[in-house]
């Protein structure tokens, strides 16, 4: 019982990452009918939007110790961080430590501003063009970026840990009334579970509750009408795909202290996040979110020890299976519209 | 005797009931035209004849086969062809390829691996194809890619990849819409020569003059529902098919 | 960064012979056993080309650039540029600083992406196109067995960079390729002993093991040895290699009552799992009695900074580590440092050694005919290269010497201070017979000069 | 010529001539040049290119016809390879069985995942045929081990049986062979400056090549062919035409099954190993970009992308900052070191991001691919030279 409890917690947190994913990616699809295999690459640059800020605020000046020696044994170098003299040690100390909580307003701008120099740099000459080609610009795209990435940051993970208020783990067991120690959960992932369907609800009420929202909606539905109403369909979805570059950006920065942040993060989620749209249904926000979760949820149980026992392998192959079962019988995925993207 | 006979057909969508027990019967080797108002169910009907569409109750006889629950190139391969109301040809492959497809598809059937033959040296349907495309008046264009056509150009090449198949029913959707007047002539007459290769034809129109020039027997359809059949003269007076037009001037 | 300017000239004075511009036809030599008429590659001119195929692209990129540092360095050595770093503390003095047998030494790069078809792409064209007669790197099992078989049918010598799983030196050995890494059974034994005095004999292990060939023996390895002092395993769960998030894997050892976690994992899969694992508060937690423990049999310093404060207090153990104090790692450590401003790595120490081990053997041998370096190499002693007294056993071509078992630090005093030694478990007792079960099959057949 | 009309013919011998003598072709550059870094004519990329130019003519055969586009095709070369390493184990070091059952195994693989995933079309199919792949690269990676060997990738042993041939010969594993014929013999010639190389493994992927184009060139002008291109054109209109598109998708999906079979055959025959990564869906999508960067629906397109992107893999990951400055020896210290500073990124470990780059020019400014480049070219050079052929454009056709 603790144990099923426990996987459908580990899904929902996997979930709300693949959720965050599928929604942007979803997005750009929805409104403007392009598949963004730069998508991954987004989150991955949020994550190190995170990696970014932490080294800005550890920038250091360098003091020689002349008590102390190095490894070669020369004088010892000791740095430190310019915020901890000018904030004093203790201050300095937590802003640095703070850093990730921190890189969420630090993100948001620089993600908008990749999102808009994606879109109107590149994506914009391709709404036209067929799925193999944005499929073909957009992986070249992500390569390139995770290239970039690697040139400045290297290829090993660089750990970015959550503020110590957050270390620790809150005892969930102890709090319904079971033995302590049974159900524990880090608090930061409880944090990124609550900051997830944070930023879901805020889309979905952005959507549903603007005006804008409204025409963005109308023009998922039927992009032609809406621009025939005069109302200018183009500068609002560049406005859009700068939307789901930030949320894909906010998903990699919240997620930095749970992986420590490498180049290709975005391409390991990238093919997942794919079958998650699609199991969801193409071009269906609500069913993004519902697959996430739901696929989050799967492969946690397909994890565990007694599963694989019963049939090796399978928490290998579990999401593509699902994903085979949901196309044969339900083609459309759970909440898609029928007809999108059949050819 | 009846080529086709269309017995207690119904066809809802979700709450929308688009056919309402609709008999229909067409004799062999005659013109029968139907008409009636946008939305009556005209187009819903004609896919429920080539299997686009699967009929709730009912059934469609074609001679003695059942065409009930065959698939779409199963109900052609036994004779039934079908011109749509936008021009469906295979737009990135040229004139002469268009005819080619569904002049072997009546030759060889639904499906052959001929992965080792020439295509351009099967003199048989090369010789087919160009003659259809001379009928058709489009032969200069054979080496044309498709899509690159007029609209004009495009029915009557849609027109003559179904009589490559030499079919024994000729579904018509529209034939003539959003033609200019000498346009909607020529295919007419184009029409009336190919009737004398004695195929049956089934012709779904808006344009009376057309149906008027064409039509042996007319059916109206309104909504969803058979309500007047007969001969063009008599339809025309007919008040019921009156009202359904609501004023339809031009009858 | 140093850059060493020197015009790449491939094979340059080999087909001199036949400059003036007479056309001959001569069969090469692939495959005919005719030993005395030469060897594959055999440097006729006045270099010597090594070829240095480690992944450039992928995960362990770093690592990969860390090892073709401590190449670069030892070429500049063997060809007498720089300190010397090693060759002074080395017990061989055949080395002089000369190149090779006179001849100086150049070297090719490539790129083995870590997947066995691109490394051995890669080193077919070093052999093929550039002339190397020897290959070495890597950073993946996968990769080495994989090149190590195309050497070995090549008629060049492989000496092996990073690889752990027991199969390298076990089923899948061969007579052209060297070990100078320790392996998994080393480490379940250097490791075994010292947990027994930490963390007594009565535990209950529950291990998470990579699901590919590497992760099997490792976990096989620990298995074993912890369990010959005691220990019961309680449980052993597979984890996909593509796996980021290990927190299906982690909770359910919550739920059971093992008070020790092995993460038999490595790479991008080691930092996500112990960081995960240390998330979920496993460290903090009390189980029968006493405190949680987790166990990384494979550290290295690499990975060690990707998993950052996590790493604080858990056992694995080593190859090398560059505070080791004796002459040789001295040495090594400050030549490397001097030239790249940080100390070296475990990969980039494996590296240099086998590179100047080569160079040693061809010396000795007086030739670079595969078969006179593998006979050089086989059952060699030595010393002054770090890790004390050293053998390539002559059986299997593993490497026996000290292996280090560490712990992460507690308080770094920089960026690359992660390990501390806790101990230097002895040769002795990391050797193992020939034919032990965990390197049972395969044999090394005979060494293969490509002519 | 062979049931060819001029044009294939012309085009079929210019296939013949370049891979015939590739071996001078792809070595321009004298031994001793510093130019001798972009020779590419040594007997492992030669093999590759040729290779890989098979796999994606099979994959062009459903893509470029059928405009189905898969994402898991490397799983059937990774199958055939598998198939083909089992063969040289168990029966015989000959290539011709492994190269055969390769593809068998593949065509079956293929027919099973295929039946399937065609039911559904558009990206729904390639997220099928994806899902298909990775099952089986992460099954093989891992569960299947035994079969496969997992991480390592599947080889030969000296205690193989080879029921048919010798387990093994003084101590070493025979090699791979054709009747005797060792596959990695080769002739080197020396003229002048220049080493050229000719291998017997080569010559035996040339033949092979050169039958799976020619075989590529009869479906293009079969009728089977035809219907191919119409399903692509338009699948409504060819089922009311009284065609079923499945067994004809199926078809196309199996022959170049077997085509990606073939290559895994090939491949193992000239090096006997058999990685699982060959199945990962990166790989897959390596013979995607290879069609599209030559031109999908083209006939010699997708051989050229496969060379393309080859010869990047290849050759500009081996240059190293070393070779970059053996280039600009010549020039003052300053300049070599900024001219490094500037390449640096884009050599030996970046070649990735070069990679990257040259695909987002290619799709950006030619979405036909290299044909269209060429096809360019072509015209810019015919409407200089002749004003008049300026108009007649419009039959140059798009199975080119």
């Amino acid at each position: 019982m603790d144990a099923i409890l426990l996987q459908i917690l580990n899904g929902l947190d996997k979930g709300s990452a693949y959720a965050l994913i599928a929604l942007g990616l979803t997005l750009i699809f929805g409104t403007l009918g392009v598949v963004n295999f730069a998508h991954g690459a987004l989150f991955m640059i949020g994550a190190f939007c995170a990696v970014t800020l932490s080294r800005l605020l550890s920038l250091s000046f360098v003091t020689i110790d002349e008590t102390q020696t190095d490894f070669l044994g020369n004088p010892l170098k000791v740095e430190t961080p310019y915020v901890e003299a000018w904030f004093g040690p203790e201050t300095g100390a937590a802003i640095i430590d703070w850093s990730v909580p921190l890189a969420i307003l630090f993100s948001i701008p620089i993600m908008a501003l990749v999102g808009l120099f994606m879109e109107r740099g590149l994506i914009k000459y391709f709404y036209k063009r067929p799925h193999a080609d944005q499929i073909l610009v957009t992986f070249g795209l992500a390569i390139v970026l995770q290239e970039i990435i690697k040139y400045f940051f290297g290829a090993n993970p660089i750990p970015t840990p959550a503020p110590d208020a957050f270390a620790g783990s809150l005892d969930f067991g102890a709090m319904i009334g079971m033995d302590p120690n049974v159900i524990i959960y880090p608090y930061w992932r409880i944090v990124y579970f609550l900051f997830a369907a944070g930023i879901i609800g805020a889309v979905f009420a952005f959507l549903q509750f603007t005006t804008f929202g409204m025409v963005v909606r109308a023009g998922m539905a039927d992009r032609q009408t809406v621009g025939l109403l005069g109302i200018n369909i183009d500068k609002r979805f560049t406005f859009m795909f700068a939307l789901a570059a930030v949320v894909a950006g906010l998903a990699g920065v919240m997620y930095a202290p749970i992986n420590s942040p490498n180049y290709h993060m975005g391409m390991d989620f990238l093919v997942l996040s794919f079958v998650v749209v699609v199991v969801g249904g193409m071009g269906s926000l609500p069913g993004a979110v519902l697959a996430g979760f739901l696929l989050g949820i799967l492969e946690s149980f397909a994890s565990m020890a007694q599963v694989v026992a019963l049939l090796p392998g399978i928490n290998q192959i579990i999401i593509y299976l699902v994903a085979i079962v949901i196309l044969l019988t339900r083609p459309r995925g759970l909440m898609g519209r029928k007809g999108v993207m059949e050819s | 005797m009846d080529i086709l006979r269309v017995e207690d057909v119904n066809k809802s969508f979700g709450g929308l009931r688009a056919l309402n027990n609709v008999n229909f019967s067409v004799e062999e080797g005659t013109v029968h035209a139907i008409i009636g108002p946008n939305g009556a169910g005209k187009s819903t009907f004609l896919n429920c004849l080539i299997g686009r569409l699967i009929p709730d109750t009912g059934s469609v006889m074609f001679g003695d086969i059942s065409l009930t629950g065959m698939k779409p190139y199963e109900i052609n391969q036994v004779g039934v062809s079908r011109v749509f109301q936008t021009p469906e040809i295979f737009g990135d492959l040229t004139l002469m390829e268009n005819i080619m497809i569904p002049a072997l598809a009546k030759r060889d059937g639904e499906f052959q691996l001929h992965a080792f033959k020439n295509v351009a040296s099967d003199a048989e349907i090369c010789d087919k194809a160009m003659h259809m495309l001379e009928d058709v008046g489009l032969a200069e264009k054979r080496d044309s890619i498709a899509g690159s056509l007029s609209r004009g150009d495009k029915r009557r090449l849609e027109l003559a990849m179904c009589l490559s198949q030499d079919p024994k029913l000729l579904l018509l959707d529209e034939p003539t819409a959003g033609m200019s007047r000498a346009d909607t002539n020529n295919t007419i007459d184009l029409l009336k020569r190919i009737g004398d290769r004695g195929i049956t034809k089934v012709v779904i129109e808006h344009d009376m003059h057309v149906v008027f020039s064409l039509a042996e027997k007319v059916s109206v359809l309104a909504q969803g529902a058979i309500i007047a059949e007969g001969k063009p003269e008599d339809i025309k007076g007919d008040p019921r098919v009156q009202e359904a037009y609501l004023g339809g001037a031009h009858l | 960064m140093s850059l060493i300017r020197k015009p790449f000239n491939r094979r340059s004075i080999l087909r001199a012979g036949a400059l003036g511009g007479t056309a001959l036809a001569m069969p090469t030599v692939f495959s005919s056993r005719a030993w005395s008429q030469g060897y594959l590659n055999e440097p006729t001119g006045s270099t010597v080309t090594l070829g240095f195929n480690v992944p450039q692209t992928g995960p362990y990129a770093d690592e990969g650039a860390d090892e073709l540092r401590a190449y670069q360095l030892a070429v500049k050595h063997l060809n007498g540029e720089g300190d010397g770093g090693m060759l002074s503390t080395f017990s061989s003095k055949a080395l002089k600083g000369n190149g090779i047998l006179g001849k100086k030494v150049e070297y090719v790069t490539g790129d083995t992406q870590t997947k066995s078809d691109a490394a051995r792409a890669s080193a077919k064209s070093m052999i093929e196109k550039d002339g190397a007669i020897m290959i070495t790197g890597g950073s993946s099992s996968g990769v080495a067995v994989a090149v190590q078989a195309l050497c070995q049918e090549a008629g060049v010598i492989f000496m092996a960079g990073l690889t752990h799983s027991n199969d390298t030196t076990g089923k899948d050995k061969k007579a052209n390729g060297f070990r100078h890494f320790f392996n998994s059974y080393m480490s379940g034994a250097a490791l075994a002993p010292v947990l027994k005095n930490a963390y007594g004999e009565d535990r209950k292990a529950y291990h998470l093991t990579a699901d590919y060939n590497w992760g099997y023996t490792t976990e096989q390895a620990v298995r074993e040895s912890t369990e010959a002092l005691g220990w019961e395993t309680v449980e052993t769960v597979k984890t996909p290699l593509a796996a980021t998030d290990f927190s299906a894997y982690i909770t359910p050892v919550l739920q059971s009552d093992a008070d020790v976690l092995v993460l038999n994992h490595y790479g991008g899969n080691m930092v996500n799992s112990l960081t995960n694992a240390v998330q979920f508060g496993l460290r903090d937690k009390q189980v029968n009695g006493k405190n949680f423990e987790i166990i990384v049999p494979l550290y290295s310093r690499l990975m060690a900074k990707g998993a950052g404060e996590n790493v604080k207090g858990i056992f694995g153990s080593t190859n090398w580590h560059w505070s080791l104090q004796d002459e040789g790692s001295k040495a090594f450590v400050k030549s490397f440092g001097q030239e790249y401003g940080f100390p070296p790595s475990q990969a980039a120490h494996t590296t240099y050694v086998q590179a100047l081990l080569y160079a040693d053997a061809c010396e000795r041998a007086g030739t670079f005919n595969p078969c006179g370096v593998v006979e050089a190499l086989e059952g060699f002693e030595f010393d002054g290269l770090g890790n004390g007294k050293t053998l390539y056993r002559a059986e299997d071509h593993q490497c026996f010497k000290d292996v280090l078992v560490v712990k992460g630090k507690e308080n770094p005093s920089s960026a690359f201070d992660l390990l501390e030694i806790v101990e230097v478990t002895p040769a002795a007792q990391v050797t193992y017979p020939p034919d032990h079960p965990q390197f049972a099959g395969g044999a090394l057949g005979t060494c293969n000069p490509g002519a | 010529m062979l049931g060819l009309n001029k044009k294939d013919t012309s085009l079929f011998l210019l296939v013949l001539v370049l891979v015939v003598l590739a071996p001078f072709l792809l070595n321009p550059f004298p031994e001793n040049s510093e130019l001798a870094q972009f020779n590419a004519g040594y007997p492992d990329l030669m093999q590759r290119f040729l290779i890989f130019g098979i796999f994606a003519i099979g994959f062009n055969i459903l893509f470029g016809l059928t405009g189905y586009l898969s994402f898991g095709h490397a799983a059937f070369l990774g199958v055939g390879s598998y198939a083909g390493v089992w063969m040289m184990k168990l029966l015989t070091m000959n290539v011709i069985p492994a190269i055969f059952m390769s593809v068998i195994f593949a065509g079956l693989f293929s027919l099973l995942v295929g039946y399937i995933s065609l039911r559904r079309s558009g990206i729904y199919f390639s997220i099928l045929t994806l899902a298909f792949a990775q099952m089986s690269f992460s099954l093989a990676y891992s569960v299947l081990t035994p079969i496969t060997n997992g991480e390592t990738g599947l080889q030969l042993a000296l205690d193989d049986p080879r029921i048919l041939g010798v387990s093994q010969e003084n101590g070493a594993i025979p090699a791979a062979n054709l009747f005797g014929l060792a596959m990695r013999e080769s002739y080197e010639l020396s003229l002048g400056g220049w080493l050229f190389t000719f291998n017997a493994g080569y010559y035996l992927c040339a033949v092979v090549m050169m039958i799976a184009f020619y075989v590529a060139v009869r479906i293009f002008r079969s009728p089977f062919g035809m219907m191919l291109r119409a399903v692509k054109s338009n699948q409504q209109r060819m089922n009311f035409t009284g065609l079923n598109s499945r067994p004809y998708t199926l078809a196309a999906f199996v022959i170049s099954g077997m085509y990606a079979g073939l290559a895994g055959g090939l491949m193992v025959a000239m090096d006997p190993l058999a990685g699982a990564e060959r199945m990962q869906w990166t790989a897959s999508g390596e013979v995607v970009l290879m069609t599209i960067l030559g031109g999908a629906g083209t006939l010699i397109g997708p051989v050229l992308g496969a060379g393309f992107i080859k010869y990047f893999e290849n050759i500009f990951s081996k240059i190293n900052d070393n070779v970059l400055y053996g280039w600009f020896s010549a020039l003052p210290e300053g300049v070599a070191d900024f001219l490094v500073f500037v390449i640096h990124p884009f050599i030996g470990k970046g070649w990735h991001l070069t990679l990257g780059i040259m695909f987002m020019l290619i799709v950006i400014f030619l979405p036909g691919g290299i044909m269209e480049g060429v096809e360019r070219i072509g015209r810019l050079f015919k409407r200089k030279s002749s004003d008049k052929d300026s108009s007649a454009r419009a039959s140059a056709a798009p199975a080119e």
